[in-house]
């Protein structure tokens, strides 16, 4: 605990909350879209794919200064959320949907991967046995897309764990409620003499993410072990 | 129930144009390798929506190109057996059986999961997943992941082509129960002639695509002019009915008033039953044969000798039983006379009438 | 052959119209890499190409004259700066000597970002900080701390003058007094070894043309 | 070339436990479905690697599990035509054909495009890719990619199983001149008997994972005790020479000191065929019987009679042509006094010898 | 043209370049990774594995530090490669070296899905006919993983077109030289008024990212046709 400070303690929980609920939540959306996009042929599928890609394209800082404009109080989609009690604004809350959205793009890729590389002769068969639409997705696509799907959440875990640009231009850096780890790095990294601070927080990162890492891993060998036969 | 079929489709290169009427029973898809089988079944399982056509399950309109119906596939309720297994890796073979069961009404006429487990042989593979199954393991787990599905009518794909002689013969049993205890419709695929004269109710024989031939089972086995398969396919097709089970392990049948000596069939005197004579079991004489190993000989009247193309005849003989046929050689439909309306016995071997030749009607 | 300038990201306006005045009377193309005073710093560390380095605080280039990487004798004070309290357009002025009203307040952060040290030193000495501490919300540069404000996500911020004047979504509510913080200084200095155009860009940056530009871009022109 | 196999693997739930010693020739693995064939396939091939054994092609050891010796898949140069096709799906049929030409060494004795792409019917799919074949269309493509690959031995895993007989008929002839001709070893699983008498030096019988039976192709056929295949694989296998082609389109055999009459085959007079006779398809007379259509009749003496479970017997006859089996009901041979050492006469249909029955020595 | 400044048509082509070698350079040794990871059981393969998340994981400007301290002029790596006439401080050749490190792990993951989609019962069979794991991999893997490859190539052009804290970290934002599109949108935005100015780069992004993309969708659409059948 002497290790790292209170405030830097705070960072971590954070970031690791921040973290999980921009997985968590953004993962049935995420797989959603990539169904979509893997399985469907519609009209502005194209801008759809584009629209999911743009985080990835922008400057992050770009797509934190849109967030504010659209998500903040006095943005359009902000003003409408906040009377249900659903406020972002310089809320952890902000963090994760900033993490989420940065993150959406490789996680949206990995599971339609992985849609993609399901067989539809699989599917076809599971209709004939009487599975509607909804069930062969449920049933039959969706675990055999799990490795995809643990590589997409591991993405965006990991994604979401460095976010920085995003996240402090959207809901700005505020000790115990923003401040995630990479925003505590950075204000580490600006002054003359931080980079030894500056580690200590890098290493924790490295940490948590290698171990992330090692369990997504051990997750998907048994998911594929399962499919691949014995 | 019947199923009507009639559908217009262009592959780049094969075309497909295949039409005819399934009465109630199995309906058997024959034809050579490419011939459009699967296509067809394909079709009637709505996997493939052919660009011209029409099919009708006994009163549903499945699909119709014109009006652009098509029940999607989950409705239709037809048990796949598929060509090629596709079983779902994911799940263990008890999970693969029990899919089907899932989805079908409450009120479904189910099979019981245990009995077909037990028929397939497959009891001891039920927690493993398909993954490493056999060949012949992976086709009997997709047999009884169809039949368990509760389905309206089955498609079968070359069911039993990875399977040996004896699993067959523990199957083809059950699947002539499902179509006449719990009167079942299939259409089958196969390229056996032996389950063609087993099961079929129906015979459609394609050929590049189109329909050759269509009849009983009976009528067209028994045409040489079709023979899809090869000339050992040829053969008549009897009905019989069981007169009596004698103790030394034969059964006594009787066909016209003629009586024929079966190895004991399980049906209990009285009952109905199909029997195969491939026409080249069969051995002809101009004389009441004696002292002979065989059983079987029934008296007839030659109808006509069609000389094929090589050194083999084809001599139908009209009996009391009915038709039978008889693959010889020139030589010897020469040297004993055989010519239409001379009087001749057939002789055919008591245990040539095989298990898998022997179907009810 | 101009020289090239490593500038904090906070000069670009004014720098681009000056460099652009100077090529245009001397025929030298200044090359202008904005980023953050740190980044600048650790690049010219690392031997970056820079002629001339204008950062935004002092501790970065005592540590680059520490190093020997600049030329000490050609560090001048360039540019000084005044904190200004903000808040949106139409606001009524505020009283520093009373408690600043409820509402978020945007800072450059706290303990990194030049402004955001200036501002808390400020609002320290004015006794303000332990109210305004939970109200801050810190950015990583001053711009996203006024945009903040502009976009009215934030009720106050803190700035410098030169960052207000050319928003007009935000209004000066208040100017921090000058002995409320430390002198806020932009110095420049010659990167080692020094070459002749970077000390002739120098100089005119110092002279009354550029002087102009930056007061008209809301700095104070320190070198006399 | 000869082939020897030891190896000993426990899967969950099977064991294997097989060894074996195969002459140059074909080597038939014949089983019930999850006997274990395609795991020594498998091993052979070098895709799988038991916990136990050594197996030696020729002079080269290609496994050792002691010595930790495993020859790498690809130097093995055995052409594996697999259960299921496993065709690649990014090339066309052409493609997928010339695969192996690519890395075979220059000097090997390489099979003819075109007449491989004749022999099995696929010159329209050459340039298509393998995802919409037919599935009697993937599997010939599988061969031909096989054959094509200029294989030191061919693996062979029910290559033939989803083909329809006329297909079969075509492509049999082809793997006996590889055989013969181009002295192309094989190891080839099959679950049918006319695939085994025709094509096999020595079958090795599987059951539950260890090798019940092994020896030559007429010796295991003839053995009523070994079945695994069902009864009606039961039959002999006699050596006989061709004699002449009679204009009739007949061809007469010698086999002893006996004639016998087959429909026209290609060999020239004089050359050595093995003929197979299905027990089923014999009938037994007491006396020399007379104005019958078929032809073949043999005189023996009865060497001995085995009563089975049914009502059936298997009656071994020793004539000069070697032992012929009839498989008769007990009632016959009752009736007509069969036991051991009385003369009786086999009566063979002329037709009954079909073509895939029949192949060299 | 009278659209963007001269300078600005410089950063959008340096952008361009950038990019193109981030992605083509480094397509290689992603595939390369992606193999082992997907294929191999190595000692050490998490640590590769965690290693190649990296810069996922760290703030982009850590990233940036770290290139800064081994590449730079001054760094172990840099000084090494000086000599050989290899430089990448301060030039776009470091550019593209920060966008392909931060595009990497994109690029890595969606290969290795893709190569662990591929049957490895066609690799087998592959093998029987003679083919060495070598040409294995070659006529067979990765044709196959074909989908995955311009997949991974997308998401690592998308993100080398986006990249930023890292790239002005390590090469600082030199005009004509070192000034990538998202660092001149960041120097917009740095200075009042300056959003307009941002705005009309951002769509350029935008529209280069969407062309990329649909190019990218047509080229995996007649990939995956080619495999599926017809
Ligand atoms: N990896 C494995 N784990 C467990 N059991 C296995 C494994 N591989 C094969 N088996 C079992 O070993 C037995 C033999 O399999 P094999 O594929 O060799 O059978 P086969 O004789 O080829 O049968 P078929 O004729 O049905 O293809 C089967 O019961 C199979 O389920
Ligand atoms: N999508 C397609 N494009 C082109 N040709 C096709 C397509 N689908 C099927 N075919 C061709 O149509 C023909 C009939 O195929 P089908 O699968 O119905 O044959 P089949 O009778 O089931 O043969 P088998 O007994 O070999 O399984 C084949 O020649 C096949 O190659
Ligand atoms: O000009 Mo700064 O270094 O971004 O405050
Ligand atoms: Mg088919
Ligand atoms: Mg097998």
């Amino acid at each position: 605990m002497g290790w790292l400070s209170e405030q830097e303690w705070a960072a971590v929980a954070l970031s690791l909350k921040v973290a999980f609920w921009a997985v968590a939540l953004s993962l049935p959306l995420g797989i959603w879209v990539a169904h979509l996009l893997a399985r469907r042929d519609f009209p502005g599928k194209q801008i759809v794919n584009g629209l999911v890609h743009l985080p990835l394209i922008l400057p992050p800082v770009v797509t934190g200064y849109l967030l504010l404009l659209s998500f903040g109080t006095k943005g359009p989609i902000g003003a409408l959320l906040e009377p249900l009690g659903i406020v972002f604004a310089f809320r952890w809350t902000g963090a994760a949907l900033a993490a989420a959205i940065m993150a959406f793009p490789l996680m949206v890729r990995a599971i339609r991967l992985s849609i993609e590389a399901v067989d539809p002769k699989l599917e076809q068969a599971a209709a004939t046995l009487g599975a509607s639409r909804g069930w062969v997705f449920l049933t039959v696509t969706l675990p055999l897309t799990l490795p995809g799907i643990i590589a997409g959440a591991i993405l965006a875990f990991a994604k979401a764990m460095g976010e920085f640009g995003a996240t402090i231009t959207f809901v700005s850096n505020i000790p115990g409620q923003t401040q995630t780890l990479p925003s505590a790095i950075y204000a580490f990294l600006q002054v003359p003499g931080g980079e030894a601070s500056a580690m200590r927080l890098v290493i924790v990162s490295i940490v948590i993410a290698f171990a992330a890492l090692i369990a997504s891993e051990a997750l998907a060998r048994r998911a594929s072990r399962r499919v691949g036969g014995a | 129930m019947t199923l009507s079929v009639d559908l217009t489709h262009r592959f780049a290169g094969f075309s497909l144009n295949v039409a005819f009427d399934a009465p109630p029973g199995v309906t058997v898809l024959f034809g050579r390798s490419g011939s459009g089988k699967t296509s067809v079944v394909n079709a009637v399982a709505g996997l493939f929506a052919p660009e011209q056509g029409r099919i009708v399950l006994d009163k549903t309109l499945l699909f119709d190109a014109t009006s652009r119906v098509s029940v999607p596939v989950h409705r239709r309720r037809l048990g796949y057996i598929f060509q090629e297994g596709r079983l779902f890796p994911h799940l263990t073979v008890r999970q693969n059986l029990a899919y089907g069961r899932w989805f079908a009404p409450k009120e479904a006429n189910h099979a019981d999961l245990g009995q077909i487990v037990d028929l397939l042989g497959i009891g001891p593979l039920l927690d493993r997943r398909p993954g490493a199954l056999s060949g012949g393991e992976k086709q009997r787990v997709a047999i009884g992941r169809a039949l368990l599905s509760a389905p309206r009518m089955i498609l079968a794909d070359e069911p039993l082509a990875a399977l040996d002689d004896a699993r067959k013969a523990e199957i083809l049993p059950y699947l002539e129960r499902l179509r006449d205890v719990m009167q079942v419709p299939m259409l089958y695929v196969t390229h056996s002639a032996a389950e063609v004269a087993r099961l079929a109710t129906t015979v459609v024989v394609l050929e590049g695509g189109r329909v050759i031939r269509q009849g009983g089972a009976a009528e067209v086995l028994a045409d040489p002019l079709v023979t899809p398969t090869g000339i050992r396919a040829v053969g008549a097709v009897l009905e019989a009915r069981v007169k009596v089970h004698h103790a030394d392990g034969l059964t006594e049948l009787e066909a016209g008033n003629q009586s024929l000596f079966l190895p004991r069939v399980p049906q209990s005197p009285g009952s109905a039953l199909r029997i195969r004579i491939p026409a080249q079991d069969v051995i002809l004489a101009r004389h009441r044969p004696d002292g002979l190993s065989a059983l079987n000989i029934l008296r007839g009247t030659v109808r006509h000798v069609r000389a094929g193309e090589g050194p083999g005849a084809l001599v139908t003989l009209d009996t009391s039983a009915g038709p039978v046929l008889a693959r010889v050689t020139r030589r010897s439909a020469q040297a004993l006379g055989l010519v239409e309306g001379v009087e001749a016995w057939a002789i055919i071997k008591t245990v040539a009438l095989a298990p898998t030749d022997i179907g009810g009607p | 052959e101009g020289p090239t300038v490593f500038a904090a990201s906070s000069l670009k306006t004014a720098l681009d119209l000056i460099a652009e005045d100077y090529g245009a009377a001397t025929g030298q193309t200044v090359t202008l890499s904005y980023a953050g005073t740190s980044a600048l710093a650790r690049q010219i560390q690392f031997g970056a190409p820079a002629d001339l380095y204008i950062s935004a605080n002092a501790e970065w280039m005592d540590v680059l004259q520490e190093q020997a990487l600049i030329l000490p004798e050609s560090r001048v004070d360039l540019l000084g700066n005044r904190l200004v309290l903000i808040g949106p357009a139409g606001a009524a002025p505020i009283d520093m000597a009373a408690p600043l009203p409820q509402g978020r307040i945007a800072m450059a952060l706290v303990e990194a970002v030049p402004a955001g040290i200036y501002g808390k030193a400020a609002l320290e000495s004015l006794g303000l900080w332990d109210a305004a501490e939970p109200n801050v919300v810190q950015t990583d540069n001053v711009r996203a701390a006024l945009a903040l404000v502009a976009l009215g996500e934030a009720q106050l911020g803190v700035v410098y003058a030169s960052d207000a004047v050319a928003e007009p979504r935000v209004t000066v509510l208040a100017e921090f007094p000058a002995d409320s913080h430390p002198p806020i200084v932009y110095p420049a200095a010659i990167v080692a070894p020094g070459k002749p155009e970077a000390r002739a860009f120098l100089d005119h940056l110092a002279g009354p043309q550029a002087r102009a530009v930056f007061d008209a871009q809301g700095f104070l022109p320190l070198t006399d």
